[in-house]
């Protein structure tokens, strides 16, 4: 449990960090740290199959396409960026306050509740789980991944008037 | 049978694919032309027996996941089916580019395949994820021209929907831990037993839906996604698609799950009758008409929310009717907008005039669109307009009733301005030399305005079917 | 099954106009009369047993209450009967009035359309089959008064279409509630119960705007940018006619309304009467003083109708017929001046006597039923809602409308005399094409003809107020 | 173990507040869209963490677990067309200021 609590203490201020840092590539590193620690976490939870798509999908793969998202289109000369610096502190340093407030004021809330035991028909395997009572969901990911594919097909390619 | 729905379109979706390129584009049309007929005549002749029959064939064995029909289903599915068709043979004539238009057929089959999917399910999560297909590609979908304005309204379609998925997951974690799954029969009977939580996790899923649906205090994304997107997909996108994520999904959560609580309905009054005044009051001052029609579009989706806040029988068969015309009349006024863009290129009123004299059948079928969306007899909305308005008085809302009956006066008054400013009137200068459409966008909307005023006549006859 | 007929074959046969229009003109003309006075002939055949209490009626069950019922009684029959004959003769005249302008398809498909669903109207005993036929008339009145297309005109066609539709809208609310109070939109089933005041009022402001009395007759003024036929449909065969024919349908004939209201009619009826004579007697655009001239008329007809006792409503009841027949033959013969003269400003005309004597002499004949100048029709109704009046013991109400009628006459002679009589002020025009002349003179003769042999219709209404069971 | 439950539940639920605040307080704040992005992204952190969370609690982890998978995995589809949007609308606007897509009246 104190381990689970500190990954997540720390899942916290990577969040925070990529928030709050200037500069969009240190952001999507910061990103790609939360969803490590995300992993972990899932790990200490016993659920390492998500957590291995975690680690390879969220950290890797949305890493790589922000990354290249950055490369295309950040372009701010550096005394700008530097201007702006100064400003973006102006309207960030509330987060953190806000979130003290927040993180203190929930903590006095400990309304018991009733957590419901599963489904005793319910399967505790997640293979069984997936492929045998989750096959509709597996067929709306497939739907999902196609429209995805038209999607790179459409916008990724150039503008047909060549601009 | 069930299966059918989803796999069909699915299956020709792959082949189509697997074609020569130059086959492609013409096959794609064709096949999905006639799964949608295929589809619409299933839908509109099952309530009276005719294939009930054929349908009763047992497959869950071999695919292991339920789906069932029920007559609320066949209600999207014939929708889905409608809208889908003159939404193909919109695009057929508007898109020109022979890529595009294959594109376009790709993501309707997707979208097709959502809601069928949609209007059968009974677990949460898949509901989830189905929403959330039609959402990906409808954003793909706003963009198929790459319109500079459009990726203004996709993208800010994609982050309210974003927030949207998050209220909706949250509250399917919420549900496994406080009701032991995700199945709509799991957490109706768990439902009783479980505290505050549980309610907060209903309450945020219908938050959500209300976000997917565009309902007003969420309403801001809608004018833009529909105004910005190419003429054939805001034909689909105001007919079905964010009715079937946003309302029907409601209207099945209500039905099949949550029932219907003082709470529930007092909230579904309240945020009905503000989007009914709302956005026929946004509508009203409206210079753009896919603009106005969008706003049109959040109204009528009120009215369907105040007949379902009834929590009556008489108040649910109003929705559903009011969602079968709002599908019909909404895609055909998109229908009519896209003609008139395509001939004239401009949406702005201002600029118009008179075009009644120019392209008499837009024209004549507009208003016949345009008087039933106002719920003037003898066409269709006004019986499902006025089921709705027998359904709130009778179930004792009266207030609710007399903002129903007033804001129809709004809704004609937009109309009306709509018409005069671009149908009813004399030749503007700018328009002087345009021509009637291409038969193919006239078959759309012949075809859904006939649909209007039949209904509308033959309306006394099947509100038996409705009834029962 | 004759009802039936009497109301499908013009509702339906209107839509088939257009195509006959694309074949040929006359055969699209010659199609319309026959439909409208096909149900006037159809009317006809209903008087025997209309008349002999036993009624024709036509009824197909629905759920919910919304039956599908027509019934042919007297006071069905006698309105289809003015309609269809008033209508009858404007189709006629359009054939040589409308041939020079656009959109003529869409004309008589909207003339016939709104026809039929008068039929509709005035047969069927369903409130909510009465609402439809009630909106249906105002969506063809909203095509026909934005008829020449000018953003004026189509202005003017939204604001009639919208004050029309809130007063439906209010009206709808009280059926609604009927609804809610017996379960039933049938009439038949509905005779004789009591409403409650508030939906009296109601369905009175559904009522009032449609006939256009105070507080809502601004639109009917402006809706004569329409062309002259019409305005005279609007005028004396349908669409005020409407709001007079559901009081009675309602008020008189079906529900039990209270002493206050057989006071407060009158009242309303009374400064309607007065206001709209008053903007008569101002007014200078010819269409326009005669639509005022309804204005005021249609509050005599309330009058006789609300006074409650036999002779008052068989006075009101004759002037729906009286009014229908003289106030068209006005608004047509304003249609053929209009038309020669290309002006509507009786300031600027003159002397039209000299050249169009026959026009001249019909307008008199139907000026002349309209002031109640004995022994043309409209006296005799005249002096029958006035003496229901006296009856009832509204004095003060009388001597108000004696008044108005006074100003009646005035404001029709001071036209009469600035069109017809007198020194050209403008061009003098020609008399009308020999069709739409015939078309008045036929009118004005059933002006003076309903005065002479008024014993025939004044039986018809006797029979029908017999009826009546509110009648004190 | 009802109380030691509640205990864990309420722990968990305030670091998934604070993940949302966070990602909420990017989204409205923020004037550019990748910024935005980011936000969304934690939102959806905070969900998937959640989801499994409520299969830890209730012992109900296959449920859970093939729930995030596929959360994740239209996730990623999300993202992937975002990008292509926001690429898109840079190629239009030269910009990824999101005070540029405030032409459109409400």
């Amino acid at each position: 449990m104190n381990v689970l609590l500190l990954l997540l203490i720390l899942m916290v201020l990577a969040g925070l960090w990529s928030i709050l840092t200037s500069l969009l590539l240190r952001a999507t590193i910061a990103l790609a740290l939360t969803s490590v620690l995300l992993t972990v976490v899932m790990f200490q939870m016993n659920a390492p199959l998500a957590a291995v798509f975690e680690l390879s999908v969220c950290a890797g793969l949305i890493s790589v396409v922000f990354i290249s998202v950055i490369s295309l289109t950040h372009r701010q000369p550096l005394k700008e960026y530097l201007a702006r610096r100064q400003k973006r502190i102006l309207r960030f340093w509330p987060l953190p306050v806000l979130l003290l407030v927040v993180g203190v004021g929930l903590s006095f809330v400990h309304r018991p509740v009733h957590i419901m035991l599963p489904h005793p028909t319910a399967f505790g395997d997640i293979r069984i789980m997936m492929w045998q009572l989750r096959r509709l969901d597996l067929f709306g990911q497939i739907l999902v991944l196609l429209a995805g594919v038209y999607g790179v097909l459409i916008l990724f390619r150039g503008n047909k008037n060549g601009n | 049978m069930n299966y059918l729905l989803i796999f069909v379109p699915f299956i020709a979706l792959v082949l189509v694919n697997l074609l020569p390129k130059k086959l492609r584009p013409i096959s794609s049309f064709l096949v999905l032309l006639l799964i949608l007929a295929a589809q619409s005549i299933f839908a509109a002749l099952a309530p009276f027996g005719l294939i009930r029959a054929v349908g009763a064939v047992r497959m869950e064995h071999l695919f292991g996941f339920h789906l069932l029909i029920d007559n609320l289903s066949l209600l999207l599915l014939l929708s889905a089916g409608i809208v889908g068709f003159s939404a193909l043979m919109v695009a057929w004539h508007s898109i020109k580019d022979e890529d595009d238009r294959f594109n376009f057929t790709n993501l309707l089959f997707i979208l097709l395949i959502g809601m069928n999917g949609i209007s059968m399910l009974r677990d949460l999560f898949s509901l989830y994820v189905f929403i959330e297909a039609i959402a990906v590609s409808t954003f793909i979908m706003i963009l198929l021209y790459k319109a500079r304005e459009a990726y203004e309204g996709a993208l800010k379609y994609l982050i309210l929907s974003v927030v949207a998925s998050v209220m909706m997951l949250s509250s399917i974690a919420l549900f496994i831990m406080f009701c032991g799954g995700t199945s709509f029969e799991v957490i109706k009977l768990s439902l009783v037993s479980s505290g505050a939580l549980a309610r907060i996790a209903i309450a945020l899923f219908i938050c959500g839906l209300f976000i997917k649906g565009g309902l007003v205090p969420f309403h801001g994304w809608l004018a833009d996604a529909y105004t910005s997107a190419p003429a054939p997909v805001s034909v689909v996108l105001a007919g079905v698609v964010t009715k079937a994520s946003g309302i029907f999904t409601l209207i099945r959560l209500l039905t099949a799950v949550i029932g219907f609580s003082p709470a529930t309905k007092d909230l579904l009054l309240i945020i009905g009758a503000i989007s009914i005044v709302i956005g026929a009051l946004a509508a009203l001052g409206q210079k753009d008409i896919k603009r106005m029609l969008a706003y049109s579009s959040i109204s009528q989706m009120g009215y369907i929310l105040v007949a379902l806040g009834c929590g009556t029988r008489l108040g649910l068969i109003a929705a559903a009717f009011h969602f079968l015309n709002h599908a019909i009349f909404k895609s055909q006024l998109f229908a009519n907008a896209a003609a008139v863009e395509e001939q004239t290129g401009s949406r702005d009123l201002g600029s118009l005039g008179g075009l009644a004299q120019k392209m008499p059948v837009t024209g004549i079928t507009s208003a016949i669109a345009s008087l039933s969306t106002a719920g003037i007899p003898p066409l269709s909305g006004f019986w499902s307009k006025l089921l709705i308005i027998i359904a709130l008085w009778v179930s004792g809302n009266y207030f609710y009733a007399v903002i129903a009956v007033l804001a129809s006066l709004l809704t004609l008054a937009y109309f009306l301005t709509l018409q005069r400013e671009a149908f009813f009137g004399q030749v503007s200068v700018k328009v002087s030399s345009v021509t009637e459409a291409s038969a193919g966008m006239l078959i759309p909307a012949v075809l859904l305005s006939a649909m209007t005023v039949g209904l509308g006549l033959v309306f006394p006859f099947v509100i038996k079917y409705f009834v029962r | 099954m004759t009802v039936l007929f009497a109301v499908l074959l013009p509702t339906i046969g209107a839509f088939i106009l257009p195509l006959a229009g694309k074949v040929s003109k006359l055969l699209r003309n010659i199609l319309a009369l026959l439909l409208v006075s096909c149900s006037f002939i159809l009317s006809l055949i209903l008087i025997p047993s209309a008349l002999s209490g036993h009624i024709e009626s036509f009824r197909v069950a629905f759920p919910l209450g919304l039956d599908f019922v027509l019934a042919a009684d007297p006071l069905a029959v006698f309105m289809a009967l003015v309609s269809s004959f008033v209508g009858s003769i404007i189709v006629l005249y359009s054939f040589d009035y409308i041939n020079h302008y656009e959109n003529q398809n869409e004309y008589y498909a909207m003339v016939v359309l709104f026809l039929g669903s008068m039929m509709g109207l005035v047969y069927s005993q369903s409130l909510i089959y009465l609402y439809v036929f009630w909106e249906i008339t105002a969506i063809a009145s909203w095509r026909l008064i934005g008829f020449y297309r000018s953003p004026k005109d189509v202005l003017k066609a939204d604001k009639s279409f919208l004050v029309t539709a809130f007063g439906a809208l209010v009206m709808l609310i009280a059926f609604i509630a009927i609804f809610g109070m017996f379960g039933t939109f049938d009439l038949t089933v509905l005779k004789g119960h009591v409403l409650p005041g508030v939906l009296i009022g109601l369905i009175l402001v559904g009522i009032l705007s449609k006939s256009a009395t105070l507080p809502f007759h601004t639109w009917l003024p402006d809706a004569g940018v329409a062309p002259s036929p019409v305005t005279a449909l609007l005028h004396a065969a349908v669409l005020v006619k409407i709001g007079v024919f559901v009081f009675a349908r309602l008020f008189l004939f079906t529900f039990n309304i209270g002493v206050f209201w057989h006071t407060a009619v009158p009242v309303i009826a009374a400064v309607s009467a007065l206001v709209a004579a008053g903007a008569a007697l101002i007014e200078t655009d010819m269409k326009r003083i005669i639509a005022y001239s309804t204005v005021s008329q249609i509050g005599f007809i309330f009058l006789g109708l609300a006074t409650g006792n036999p002779v008052g409503v068989a006075g009101g009841m004759l002037y729906i017929l009286m009014h229908g027949i003289a106030k068209g033959g006005l608004f047509l013969t304003a249609g053929i001046v209009e038309q020669n003269t290309h002006n509507k400003d009786i300031t600027k005309m003159g002397g039209l006597i000299s050249t169009m004597p026959l026009t001249a002499v019909s307008f008199l004949f139907c000026a002349f039923s309209v002031m109640g100048i004995p022994p043309f029709g409209g006296f005799f109704s005249k002096f029958m809602v006035i003496s229901g009046a006296v009856d009832a013991g509204q004095i003060a109400i009388s001597i108000t409308f004696i008044i108005g009628a006074f100003m009646t006459i005035l404001y029709l002679f001071r036209m009469f005399n600035l069109v017809f009589l007198g020194e050209a002020r403008g061009k003098l025009a020609a008399e009308g094409s020999k069709l739409m002349v015939f078309c008045v003179v036929l009118l004005a003769i059933m002006s003076l003809g309903s005065g002479i042999l008024i014993s025939y219709p004044a039986d018809f209404v006797r029979i029908m107020v017999s009826q009546v069971g509110g009648i004190r | 173990m009802g109380i030691e439950m509640s205990q864990m539940f309420w722990t968990f639920f305030i670091f998934f507040a604070l993940l949302l605040v966070e990602g909420f307080y990017c989204i409205i704040v923020t004037y550019n869209f990748l910024r935005v992005l980011i936000g969304l992204e934690l939102l959806m952190k905070a969900v998937t963490l959640f989801i499994i969370v409520a299969g830890y609690l209730s012992g109900n982890l296959a449920l859970a677990q093939s729930i995030a998978i596929t959360v994740i995995v239209i996730e990623v589809v999300v993202v992937v067309v975002a990008a292509g949007i926001i690429i898109g609308f840079f190629r239009e606007y030269d910009s990824l200021n999101i005070k540029n897509a405030r032409s459109m009246k409400g």
